[in-house]
């Protein structure tokens, strides 16, 4: 009867191992690679936070809406608050992410299916419209975001880079092993029962509503973590990111991975990266197409994911 | 949960995939480009979007036009030597589509994985202030060719390895407000109709602020802000004819434009009100009968059909045309502009033959002046990094027998004249009364 | 005064407009239960289409021009039964019956394909076709207005197929049968429709009104890469405001969109850029199946 | 004996159509009462309302003295009232054991952990139990959707009985359920109901099984309670065996329960 510890030690163990090898890549990998892993690791985090929704039976069309927050609140917060620690920006970045789902949720949590996505869509196009109309935050343009410091100690050049991908390792280790914990959990259980069948969630007594709704504001919290891990990454923050096309991205990183395992997001990510990269350089005039392309054989041929591949001779660890 | 996992098995599969992911884009970094004598430079524009037409294809056209005659070493005088500094010139190409995140994450690919030596390149300016940093943190020469936010150089305030070859949007704003005020000096009203995004928004508030300072009588009856890339003008086309304005700016560009003008044609919107289109020129070949003759136009510069009359020129416009079936407009001109100035930067520093160095380069391009199918191009601001150049204004005129429109009535300013000098905001130095403005 | 028949004469052609552009969307979207995302690269396709054609008739001498609007509706109609039957056949006929987020992003990537496609066949130069625009001349209205006729024949055609949708679906045994698969697919199969047969025919009615929208807006935009990315929000927008697969949800959702954002365009348009999404949200606030959409009571 | 439920003027219209015409049922603690009725005649109406999933038109509720009108279905399960459904409500695509996990965690409060796992040794101890009571231990770490109809029904109702309720509310429990497996069903739940003293009240069709375990029995015929008491009595009745039953039926033959 000890299966669950060895669950949670395993994936524990696991994302330890794979943090730490990929720790160790900071002194290997051409500052390149990195910089896309570290990009990939931030939107890993908001692909999660689509992952969760989707075990919940929701799929969200404007997941963008917490990634533009989170990346916002860093640069405003740098730029305006002169706020430079990295762990104190993020902490704002995830904390304004779940005062915004608080908000949101109690009306979203009522809709369902492609309702929820349309909904969820409308309301990351209404920031993306606010964002446009506010020249005072370079409106399309948006506007750079300053080098952070660590605690302290501010790193300069390579030594910058190499920092920002360590702390989106870190991140990403931590908020993976948490999640996993959650979606073990009894709440995170019951949200897949949700999802399969509301009405008994009901008449077991607990509310299918709440449920959701904390799921939401757990997947808000992630999302808007990795906005603002990109922000501090790429510098840069636009209102491009609250477009819907950027939620759609999301969204198909999430099939691309599966919703099997924490870490389904996180490869999807890296690999999307990478097949978006060469299909860019090899094809630069039919990178889209290459994009469709692969997205129609996945869920074709690999419908549960790349993490099918990994997880194949037995049923995905979190059913999905 | 049907069977339990065992403990190592588990942790080993998932630590093997982590493994085998790392070696996968680990051997994608073996794919990066050998060292083989060429000099490579890296072009990035939108190939894809609504961009791609006006703008990104006639630039990447107008790129592979100048590399191709580079390398065969039959360009003109002063750019007879083969290539860059006697090297041939590689390119890569890059769609710039996709939002500034990814812009700055492939900008990192290109200089460390592709390992061009240069990087000419993007349109957007959400790109552009993306990209700023990382061009002076990677230490590559970048060439900014198009995009027009005055913010470049307020984001890297010493830039050693960022350049802009050409003007930025203030200048074309101030230029159109003189153009408006010395040719239409009796308008009473004015009214806006812009995309809904930065571009718009700035070249409305540049142009709105000079036009008051040089004709102070002239108030705003209406401003339009729909979406970009609408295409569906009725609503704001009956809102600016029932304002009845004497002259209506916009900064469109692209099919947006030509679908403004269009629809705003054949209503009658410009029977009585005169259109000012900044951006106007590449509709030059484009409007036909549809727009009228008058209609105020801009080519961000002395491009396109604005561009004078010289040996580049001579060689770039029957050349363009001959190859692409179409007339260049102002970002091929643009960028043919920037390319020359890459190599006329290295020419002037490295020794004849050798690899530049990218501190060769930027010493070369700081302050140089160089020539180019727009005429002479100084790069005279910002420490020598932003370029200095005349813009012209001029109005339409179509041709039913040759069935040919043209640019008439071109006045040209001179760079000191519409330009805010180094240190001053644009919005201070045009609320100031332009101050230090020196006009013929 | 002027304003207000302004207002109301540009929110009834946007309207139209809106409403040519869903149509397709919701009739697929109500039978199909396939929210279709490649809807905007149909209409692309349908304007590239027209606009090259047309351009082609006019660069020469090619007849009456009349013969034009022909030749618009003949493209759309060629556009969409080929994408269409090929998409249908080719590709969803093996997803149907899946899960109906999963059909969106099938779609999604049929969108990306399409988008690059559109680029392969007519590059990333722009496509005019005008004359159609302004071979009907313009209309005055009081002394400062005038609207094109085109634009005012667009409110027309509109009406037409909106009516004789409601025609086919109400008055003739087809119709009828569609609407059993639309109220409930179960029992229409267990009543033997074949509705196999049923989603091939609607699939392709819905393309060629996507690409019909897309041909009739040619003549008056220029055609470039990405006008079918710009249509999918607002038709999406449009559809579930009126609710999702009626098509007299689809007209309210048309004249509703369309009127507030003429309303907001004349009256304030700083905000015309939030019009939409805030006419959406707050409707599905109020209503969240919709203007028209049915709630589906759960038997236990 | 009190009240466990009971109801007063209990009326519900759909437009036109009366589902349910004031219904006033009183239910004591430990009766085991039978619904029987034809399609239609407000059954499950009856449930629905009283289990919270359907605003009555008017009347009112109470359940151990205490109003329940207006309470969510969530409410009223933890006030000791829990149902099962005509078609098993499960979680298809998980095992049968983490259903009852899930029911497990619900019992205990209405806000589950999120740190906390689901699967800790306690809870699958506990499903364990009520699974060799209910005699579906062989289908504990099956996919509900690949578990036979009859034992979905068992896992509903065992489900339904994890929080230790008051009142067992069953709609059809046999339905749906063949003829051999139906008598072995009701003899199962029987037996763990009476056990854990569980006042029950259950809809059914089947005659045979509604003559063989009921105390009181309820028939409803078009909205309305058309006779109440005993089975033998009421299935005695002309009316009900010309309106419920549609045919004459030799009561003596079915073996009533005393």
């Amino acid at each position: 009867m000890s299966f669950p510890k060895h669950l949670a030690s395993s994936t524990g163990s696991a994302v330890a191992i794979a943090a730490l090898v990929f720790a160790a890549g900071t002194w290997v990998l051409p500052p390149w690679l990195a910089f896309l892993l570290t990009l990939a690791f931030a939107k890993g985090l908001v692909v999660l936070g689509v992952v969760i929704q989707m075990r919940a039976g929701l799929v969200s069309f404007g997941q963008a809406l917490f990634y533009c927050i989170g990346g916002y609140i860093v640069g405003l917060a740098s730029q305006s608050l002169g706020i430079s620690d990295a762990f104190a920006l993020l902490a704002l970045a995830t904390g304004a992410g779940i005062l915004m789902a608080l908000a949101c949720g109690w009306l979203l949590t009522r809709y369902r299916e492609i309702f929820f996505a349309m909904l969820t869509l409308a309301l990351s196009m209404i920031l993306y419209g606010a964002l446009v109309k506010s020249s005072a935050l370079g409106s399309t343009d948006g506007f750079n975001v300053a080098a952070p410091s660590f605690l302290g100690w501010t790193p300069q050049g390579d030594a910058q880079k190499q920092a920002l991908y360590l702390l989106s390792v870190a991140v990403a280790a931590a908020v993976a092993i948490g999640i996993h914990r959650f979606m073990v959990s009894s709440l995170g259980r019951v949200i897949e029962a949700v999802r399969e069948n509301e009405l008994r969630v009901e008449y077991l007594g607990l509310s299918p509503r709440a449920v959701l709704f904390s799921n939401y504001v757990v997947a808000a919290g992630i999302s808007a973590l990795g906005g603002g891990l990109t922000a501090l990454a790429s510098g840069h923050i636009d209102p491009d990111m609250a477009v819907w096309t950027t939620s759609g991205e999301f969204v198909f990183i999430a099939i691309l991975g599966g919703t099997g395992h924490v870490f389904a997001p996180f490869i999807g990510a890296i690999v999307f990266s990478v097949i978006r990269t060469f299909a860019i350089q090899e094809a630069p005039h039919f990178w889209q197409m290459t994009l469709g392309v692969v997205l129609l054989a996945l869920i074709l041929f690999l419908p549960k994911g790349l993490w099918s591949l990994i997880a194949r001779d037995k049923p995905a660890e979190v059913a999905t | 949960m049907k069977s339990i996992p065992h403990f190592p098995s588990q942790t080993f599969r998932l630590a093997a995939s982590a493994a085998a992911i790392t070696l996968i884009t680990g051997m994608s970094a073996s794919a990066v480009a050998a060292d083989n004598g060429k000099y490579r430079i890296g072009i990035v524009t939108f190939l894809s979007g609504a961009a791609a037409g006006p703008f990104g294809v006639p630039a990447s056209n107008a790129a592979k036009l100048t590399i191709d005659t580079l390398n065969s070493g039959k360009m003109l005088a002063p750019y007879t030597k083969i290539g860059i500094n006697g090297l041939e010139i590689e390119t890569v190409l890059l769609d710039e589509a996709g939002g500034a995140t990814k812009q700055a994450e492939e900008f990192r690919n290109l200089v460390q994985r592709q390992k061009v030596d240069a990087v000419i390149g993007y349109i957007s300016s959400g790109d552009c202030l993306a990209i700023a940093p990382a061009a002076e943190e990677l230490g590559v020469p970048t060439l900014f060719f198009d995009c027009g936010t005055s913010k470049v150089f307020e984001t890297v305030k010493n830039p050693k390895y960022l350049f802009r070859t050409g003007l930025d949007a203030v200048v074309d704003n101030v230029a159109a407000a003189r153009y408006v005020a010395e040719t239409r000096p009796n308008i009473k009203t004015v009214a806006s109709i812009q995309q809904n995004y930065a571009w718009g928004q700035d070249s409305w508030a540049d142009f709105s602020l000079s036009l008051k300072q040089l004709l102070p009588n002239v108030s705003v009856v209406s401003e339009q802000w729909p979406k970009l890339l609408q295409g569906q003008y009725g609503a704001e086309i009956s809102a600016l004819s029932v304002s009845r304005p004497d002259i209506i700016h916009s900064s469109f560009w692209g099919g947006d434009m030509e679908a403004l003008m269009l629809q705003g044609g054949a209503r009658g919107l410009f029977d009585k009100s005169v259109a000012v289109l900044t951006a106007g020129e590449t509709g030059v070949e484009t409007f036909k009968s549809n727009v009228p003759n008058g209609t105020v136009i801009g080519g961000r510069g002395p491009y396109g059909a604005f561009a004078p009359k010289n040996a580049l020129n001579d060689w770039f416009r029957p050349a363009f045309t001959a190859e692409f079936k179409a007339d260049p407009t102002y970002p091929a001109y643009k960028m043919v502009q920037a390319i020359l100035a890459l190599k006329a930067a290295a020419e002037k520093t490295a020794k004849p033959g050798v690899m530049p160095t990218s501190d060769q380069v930027v010493k070369g391009l700081a302050g140089l002046s160089f020539e180019a199918p727009s005429g002479t191009v100084k790069m005279a601001r910002t420490n020598g990094h932003q370029a200095v150049q005349d813009v012209s204004f001029g109005e339409y005129r179509f041709d039913p027998k040759t069935g040919k429109g043209s640019v008439a009535n071109v006045k040209t300013y001179a760079a000191d004249c519409v330009m805010p000098p180094d240190g001053s905001t644009p919005a201070d130095w045009i609320k100031a009364g332009f101050p230090g403005a020196k006009c013929k | 005064m002027t304003t207000l028949i302004a207002i109301l004469l540009d929110g009834a052609i946007y309207a139209s407009w809106l409403f040519l552009v869903a149509a397709g969307l919701t009739i697929i979207y109500g039978v199909m239960r396939v929210l279709n995302m490649a809807h905007g690269s149909f209409y692309a396709i349908g304007a590239y289409a027209a606009a090259a054609t047309v351009g082609w008739f006019f660069s020469g001498e090619h007849g009456n021009p009349y013969l034009s609007y022909l030749l618009l509706v003949g493209c759309a109609l060629l556009a969409g039964v080929i994408l269409g039957v090929v998409i249908e056949q080719g590709l969803l006929r093996f997803l149907m019956g899946r899960d109906e987020i999963l059909m969106v992003i099938v779609t999604y990537a049929l969108l990306l394909i399409l988008e690059d496609a559109t680029k392969l066949i007519w590059g990333v130069d722009p496509y005019f076709a005008y004359q159609p625009y302004r071979l009907l001349g313009i209309s005055d209205i009081g002394d400062i207005l005038r609207f094109a006729n085109y634009d005012l024949a667009l409110i027309a055609v509109a009406v037409f197929i909106g009516l004789a949708a409601w025609f086919v679906l109400n008055r003739t045994n087809k119709g009828r049968l569609l609407r059993a698969v639309i109220h409930d697919r179960e029992i229409a199969i267990a009543m033997g429709v074949n509705v196999n047969a049923m989603f091939a025919a609607t699939f392709v009615i819905g393309a060629v009104l996507g690409a019909l929208a897309g041909a009739l807006t040619a003549p008056a935009i220029s055609v470039t890469p990405g006008i079918g990315v710009e249509v999918i929000v607002l038709a999406f927008a449009v559809v579930v405001v009126g609710g999702l697969g009626s098509i007299g949800g689809a007209a309210a959702g048309a004249v509703l969109v369309g009127l507030s954002r003429s309303f907001a365009v004349h009256i304030a348009p700083e905000i015309e850029l939030f019009v939409i999404y805030g006419v959406m949200f707050l409707v599905l606030a109020f209503r969240p199946q919709g203007l028209f959409g049915q709630t589906l009571a759960r038997r236990i | 004996m009190s009240a466990i439920l009971e109801t007063r003027g209990l009326t519900r219209t759909f437009g036109a159509v009366v589902a349910a015409m004031n219904l006033n049922v009183r239910i004591d603690q430990g009766e085991i009462v039978g619904v029987i009725g034809s399609n239609g005649a407000g059954k499950t109406t009856f449930i629905n309302m009283v289990t919270g999933y359907l605003p009555p038109s008017s009347g009112e509720i109470l359940f151990d003295g205490h109003s329940v009108l207006g309470r969510q279905p969530r409410a009223i399960t933890r006030l000791g009232m829990v149902r099962s459904f005509q078609v098993a409500q499960l979680f298809p695509k998980l095992t049968v054991l983490e259903n009852a996990l899930v029911s497990l965690v619900a019992a205990e409060g209405p806000r589950p952990s999120f740190l906390c796992p689901l699967d800790t040794p306690q809870r699958r101890a506990k499903a364990d139990a009520i699974f060799a009571e209910f005699g579906v231990s062989r289908y504990r770490d099956v996919l509900v959707s690949a578990v036979p109809q009859g034992a979905r029904k068992l896992v509903d109702i065992a489900m339904a009985l994890v929080s230790q309720p008051r009142m067992l509310l069953l709609d059809e429990p046999t339905s749906g359920v063949s003829i051999e497996e139906k008598f072995a069903l009701m003899d199962t739940v029987m037996a763990v109901v009476r056990r854990h003293g569980v006042t029950i009240l259950f809809v059914e069709h089947d005659m045979e099984i509604v003559a063989r375990y009921v105390t009181r029995l309820m028939a409803f015929y078009s909205g309305e309670i058309i006779a109440d008491g005993p089975p033998k009595s009421v299935l005695g009745d002309a009316r009900v065996q010309e309106l419920v039953i549609g045919h004459h039926l030799d009561i003596n033959a079915l073996g009533v329960a005393a």
